[in-house]
């Protein structure tokens, strides 16, 4: 493996200006893009993703398919309106072969664009936006995270079989908080309860005092929230102070509680979430690759590192397929949908439009830990509406 | 506020040529960065009509260029030949409303209430779900005139986006020339006097405006053809205050100043990742350097 | 009707702390005939500060004073190294300037402390909920910070109306050419000024860290509603940025609640709204 | 004719101006003379249209223009020059008049220098006042005394009846006020002119028709000879001038 930082990357690129070309000569070494936030809000998020893929490439001996690989990296700064020009800087001028981004779910519409239009294959290790495996779904994109759809439809099924009838979601009014309302109410519904409010609050802002004062009002047995990072620590504890705690059980996507659970303090403690992956998940794959991560990077590994790590063994199934030949995307599309992937999470497949059929666990936030409970829903499968590859 | 010289319009009629070869010379994504290049500069030439013209400093000036884009996105793919005028002429609407109410005020004032409009459009798109929500959205590129392949899409869309910028800098150029040119230039000079001479000083100034606004959205519907991708943040202040940059660093007294700003920038953003990580601090730092040193811009340094 | 109650509490708080920002602003525009475009920044930079020093010495109380002092001393240099030399440039190179300001303070925020979201915990002493109207409570903080930033507002007003140097204040926000006039030292009443403004907007900042959490970017809202306040408000005008807070608080809070997705755009159009009335500002004088 | 009735101006407190009533005829130049915070300026202001009257009425040739702005009694035949310098500085001398000439042109969008009418009138105006018609000059490069004399062009490039003169001398040294006051007599024979002026030299060498104001209030009206005649006018005002 070699690690080129991505200034002598951009120096290399500028040298050879517009004359590079492809390199498909199986000789040349494999390029791959990690477009992923390195500065800004996410970049923990994107460090951890990269040292995860980092060290699945590594455990492969530098080589995808029988080819040494390059990284490329570039920060993508989770910024929207520079997504587009970042992916081209990635695909157009830099010439990657194979594309891993990324955490923003609104920056990776322009990576699949991008993979779309140029025919490259694309692992999305964190962006869960359905979009990505269903309208826009494309042979050549793949994910190694989730859709905003399964853990939420988890938490709903577990509250409908609790007996609840009447439940609330309170999100970021943004795609993913969205969609996630949606998972929440098919979950909801499955057991026959009833999503009846979706409140939101603009995108980044952290007054939810004006929500909370709503929810008092409502009269549903449980709230559900889709929050992440900053804005989940607040709303938690703002829910605490709010009085709510005690009266409307507070519950969510897994990552209201993921990584926020310290400075969440005692707010948080007995709040259940749903997600793909908890602390303490007991399983031999999850053990090894927590201590090697943290061998790796001195740092503990989360559900992102996780992904990161399988972005990497996706890639690797489709490229052994293909002898390392990026380009031959449907043979290596073909591999990687037959390959049992050995995550840390548990083992899963790719569905027919690309998104892992996977278990949501039910965990529970006690004494700093999402203690996974069990699972919520057992290998849920996202819809894939709209995804002709799904028929 | 003067146009370039006899041969400074020959120098960027030359520069044009040289950026109309591109396709003879170069790759897809150097002919994708002058676009970028190309865009900044409408944007940044429409707003020099205000600011270098008239002496009026708009913040709103983002939301124009914004709502010109997201025209392209809401009309769904239609031909080119629709979409510019209506994006000229939602963004020429909007800058009526806008400048109607804004232009009652002046000074800190203008600055203060431009700034808040500006952010009322960003808010329209950012909060709401008319355009398609705050994460932007990618768009079906309207026909051209004829089918375009992807390979050919870099080099057409240069070529479009020159011609467009040509058109724009020729028109502003002459209209500069005109009584109406004059008589803004007037007000910059002395709005109190143009006033009391008997100028009807605040149409002028709202024509202007509605003209600029029309021009950025024209830039704007360029940008959403050309990336086929419109955010909300198109709409931000900070775009605005980004083209005042360019008109700055460009030079304020003269028409062809934003072009050169606008390259400068966009060149600066390109490679300066090259030096350090840190855009934002050599970004305030050129603005610093800008307006303590460079008083005329580059303009003022080529004459 | 309880939750509206509630609702009403809850714009009233904010629209107290939109007025600790919003008065600093008004003060400089008026005085000075300085546009800052920095001032969130300033809102952000006292909460960052909150976060570091309750961080440090482990207690939030010393955020307060330190944020103070802070910017009070930040102030007093921004005025003698920038601002001072800003006064009779065109508005476009002070828009420009404080552009600049925004973009380096954020990249100072990044190098000295992190990109991150940080939250700062709720003095331990006023760490439980009082229980208000309807099943809502509200944390004994939330209601600590109300009641300083009336006291805070009614100090300022009592300071602009009744004592001398108040006095000029107000004299030269009115009319700027006067305090020539009147003997004052104009250059000590901007220093003045541009200190306190500074020091609001980092008391406002680091009152807010425990209610909204550290983050980059986090005055940016603040900065546009504190401009709508300075003009519903009225340039230069302490009473006036006082009614015009609360009404933008109380209309973003209601806004929030009932039609979170226009609650941006009722905002903006309410000043449209004072504009088309009132150009000078709803509560100018005169 | 331009004639004004009961005309008041209230700053807050102050009166600056207390039921004034003038008028001015075409072929008379009609002096205001006062101490200084009179109301002479505000007077000007109140004609000119940049102030609103509190109370009292304006008409200009029989028509009521009080609530006219600034502009449209520009437009209506009100000309004015102003008391501090206030032109252009960074355009050329031709420019700065043509600019005023050119603010009753309609079709905006012609060329600038192919429209002829205010370019005539601008070389026209310049001749007048006794500047050089190319005016090519930029105007901040003139002296002290073509600066005036460019004020009082760029009043007479709108074709005005009614000409508002605020200290056109103001700064001049004597051989500045010279040709001014030559210029002044020449233009009282076509325009009805208004004079504000500290020199009571000139005052008492062109007006026709002189008015004392002291506290917003006229105190004294008449020809040359009564006003220097009026021991009231010297008690409160010329005494300490003229002595």
């Amino acid at each position: 493996m070699s690690h080129v930082s991505r200034r002598k990357i951009l120096v290399g690129a500028l040298a050879a200006g517009a004359l590079a070309r492809p390199a498909i000569a199986q000789g040349a070494p494999l390029k791959i893009g990690l477009m992923l936030p390195f500065s800004g809000t996410f970049a923990g998020l994107g460090e951890n993703i990269a040292a995860a893929f980092e060290l699945c490439l590594a455990e492969n001996g530098g080589k995808f398919g029988g080819r040494a690989v390059t990284i490329v990296r570039l920060d993508d700064e989770s910024d929207p309106s520079k997504a587009p020009a970042n992916a081209n800087r990635l695909v157009g001028r830099d010439n990657v072969d194979a594309l891993v981004g990324t955490v923003h779910s609104g920056v990776v519409m322009a990576l699949v664009q991008a993979a779309r239009e140029k025919e490259i294959p694309l692992v999305i290790p964190n962006a869960g936006n359905v979009a990505a495996t269903r309208d826009l779904c494309s042979p050549s994109v793949f994910r190694s995270s989730f859709s905003n759809w399964q853990p939420a439809y988890g938490m709903g099924k577990v509250l409908a079989a609790k007996g609840v009838k009447k439940a609330a979601w309170v999100t970021w009014d943004y795609a993913a908080g969205k969609e996630s309302a949606e998972g929440f109410r098919d979950g909801l519904k499955s057991g026959g309860a009833e999503l009846t409010h979706v409140l939101t609050v603009p995108f980044p802002e952290t007054n939810f005092q004006p929500i909370l004062a709503q929810i008092a009002g409502l009269g549903v047995e449980a709230v559900g929230s889709f929050f992440a990072g900053g804005g989940a620590i607040q709303f938690v504890k703002d829910y605490a102070a709010a009085g709510l705690r005690d009266k409307i059980p507070l519950c969510g996507s897994g990552f209201l509680t993921e990584g926020v659970l310290k400075p969440q303090g005692a707010a948080a403690e007995g709040i259940q979430t749903a997600l793909h992956y908890g602390d303490g998940l007991d399983n031999a794959k999850n053990k090894w690759f927590r201590e090697a991560f943290t061998k790796a990077t001195t740092r503990q590994a989360d559900v992102y590192a996780v992904q990161g790590y399988d972005a990497g063994q996706i890639l690797a199934a489709g490229l052994a397929a293909t002898k390392g030949d990026a380009s031959a995307i449907k043979a290596l599309a073909a591999g990687i949908l037959a390959t049992k992937i050995d995550s840390p999470r548990g083992a899963f497949t790719l569905s027919a439009s690309h998104n892992p059929i996977q278990t949501i666990w039910l965990r529970e936030a006690r004494n700093g830990e999402n203690k996974v409970i069990g699972p919520a829903a057992e290998a849920l499968a996202d819809p894939g509406t709209g995804c002709k590859m799904a028929v | 506020m003067i146009g370039a010289s006899r041969r400074g319009n020959l120098l960027l009629a030359l520069a044009g040529l040289a950026v109309a070869s591109m396709p003879l010379w170069t790759g897809a994504y150097h002919m994708q960065l002058a676009s970028t290049a190309l865009i900044a500069a409408m944007f940044a030439l429409s707003l020099q009509l205000l600011v270098g013209g008239a002496g009026l400093v708009s913040l709103a000036h983002a939301g124009f260029f914004g709502l010109g884009a997201y025209t392209v996105y809401l009309l769904g793919p239609v031909s080119v030949l629709l979409s510019l005028p209506v994006a000229a002429l939602t963004a020429a609407v909007a800058a009526l409303g806008i400048g109607a109410l804004s232009l009652r005020t002046t000074g800190f004032f203008f600055l203060m209430t431009t700034l808040a409009f500006g952010q009322m459009l960003f808010f329209l798109f950012h909060d709401t779900p008319l355009g398609g929500g705050l994460d932007g959205v990618f768009i079906q590129r309207p026909d051209l005139i004829w089918v375009v392949s992807k390979a050919q899409r870099p080099a057409v869309f240069l070529l479009l986006n020159l011609a467009v910028l040509a058109a724009m800098y020729a028109g502003l150029w002459l209209l500069m020339r005109t009584l109406f040119g004059h008589a803004l230039l007037g007000i910059k000079a002395n709005e109190h006097r143009m006033r009391a001479m008997g100028h009807d000083v605040q149409r002028l100034k709202l024509a202007a405006f509605v003209l600029a606004g029309a021009l950025a959205g024209v830039a704007g519907h360029m940008a959403a053809l050309t990336d086929a991708f419109v955010s909300p943040d198109l709409l931000g202040w900070h775009r605005s205050a980004e083209a005042l940059l360019m008109i700055l660093l460009g030079g304020i007294g003269a028409l062809h100043g934003p072009i050169l700003g606008a390259v400068a920038l966009t060149l600066l953003e390109e490679f300066s990742p090259l030096i350090t990580e840190r855009q934002r601090l050599v970004e305030g730092l050129v603005i610093l350097a800008a307006v303590l040193l460079l008083r005329r811009g580059l303009a003022g340094i080529a004459r | 009707m309880t939750t509206f109650l509630a609702q009403l509490l809850n714009g009233l708080q904010y629209g107290l702390l939109l007025f600790l920002i919003g008065s600093g602003l008004t003060l400089i525009f008026g005085v000075m005939g300085v546009i800052n475009l920095a001032h969130g920044s300033l809102f952000m930079i006292g909460a960052y500060l909150a976060y570091v020093v309750a961080g440090y010495t482990g207690t939030f109380w010393l955020a307060l004073p330190a944020a103070i002092a802070g910017g009070l001393l930040f102030g007093t240099f921004l005025e003698a190294a920038l601002f001072r030399r800003f006064r009779d440039r065109e508005h476009l190179d002070q828009v420009l300037l404080t552009f600049a300001l925004i973009l380096i303070f954020e990249e100072a925020r990044s190098i000295l402390i992190d990109n991150q979201f940080h939250s700062v915990a709720v003095p331990a002493l006023l760490d439980f909920s009082v229980p208000i109207v309807g099943g809502f409570a509200y944390s004994a903080y939330r209601l600590a910070v109300l009641a300083v930033c009336l006291a805070v507002a009614a100090l300022m007003l009592l300071f602009v109306e009744r004592t001398n140097i108040g006095a000029s204040i107000r004299a030269a926000a009115e009319n700027p050419e006067m305090v020539g006039l009147l003997g004052v030292d104009a250059r000590r009443i901007h220093m003045l000024v541009f200190a306190a403004g500074t020091a609001l907007a980092m008391l406002a900042g680091a009152l807010a860290a425990p209610l909204q959490s550290v983050y980059p970017g986090m005055g940016d809202g603040f900065l546009i509603l504190s401009f709508i306040v300075v003009v519903i408000g009225g340039l230069g005008s302490i009473g006036g940025a006082f009614w015009a807070a609360l009404l933008v608080g109380m209309v973003d809070t209601l806004g929030k609640a009932y039609v979170p997705q226009l609650a941006g755009i009722a905002v903006c159009g309410m000043m449209a709204l004072v504009l088309l009335v009132r150009p000078a500002g709803l509560f100018a004088r005169g | 004719m331009m004639e004004a009735r009961g005309l008041s101006r209230r700053f807050g407190g102050l009166l600056a101006v207390a039921d004034l009533s003038l008028t001015l005829r075409v072929g008379e130049l009609h002096a205001v003379i006062g101490p200084n915070g009179a109301g002479k300026s505000t007077l000007v202001n109140l004609l000119a249209g940049e102030l609103a009257p509190t109370q009292g009425t304006i008409w200009l040739d029989g028509a009521d223009i009080t609530d006219f702005s600034v502009g449209q009694r520009a437009k209506a035949g009100v000309g004015r020059t102003f008391q501090r310098t206030n032109l252009m500085l960074n355009m050329t001398v031709l420019e700065n008049v043509r600019l005023a000439a050119q603010a009753s042109c309609g079709g905006m969008l012609r060329r600038a220098a192919r429209v002829q009418a205010p370019i005539v009138a601008a070389r026209e105006a310049l001749r007048r006042v006794g500047l050089d018609p190319t005016g090519d000059a930029l105007a901040r490069t003139l002296s002290h005394g073509q600066l005036r004399q460019l004020e009082i062009a760029m009043a007479l490039a709108g074709q005005p009846r009614v000409l508002l003169l605020d200290e056109p001398l103001a700064g001049s040294g004597a051989e500045d006020a010279e040709p001014l006051v030559a210029l002044m007599r020449k233009l009282s024979r076509e325009h009805a002119v208004l004079l504000v002026e500290h020199d009571m030299d000139v005052v008492f060498a062109v007006a026709d028709v002189i008015t004392v104001m002291v506290d917003g209030r006229v105190l004294a009206h008449g020809m040359p000879a009564e006003i220097r005649a009026s021991a009231a006018v010297r008690d409160a005002y010329l005494g300490h001038v003229v002595a």
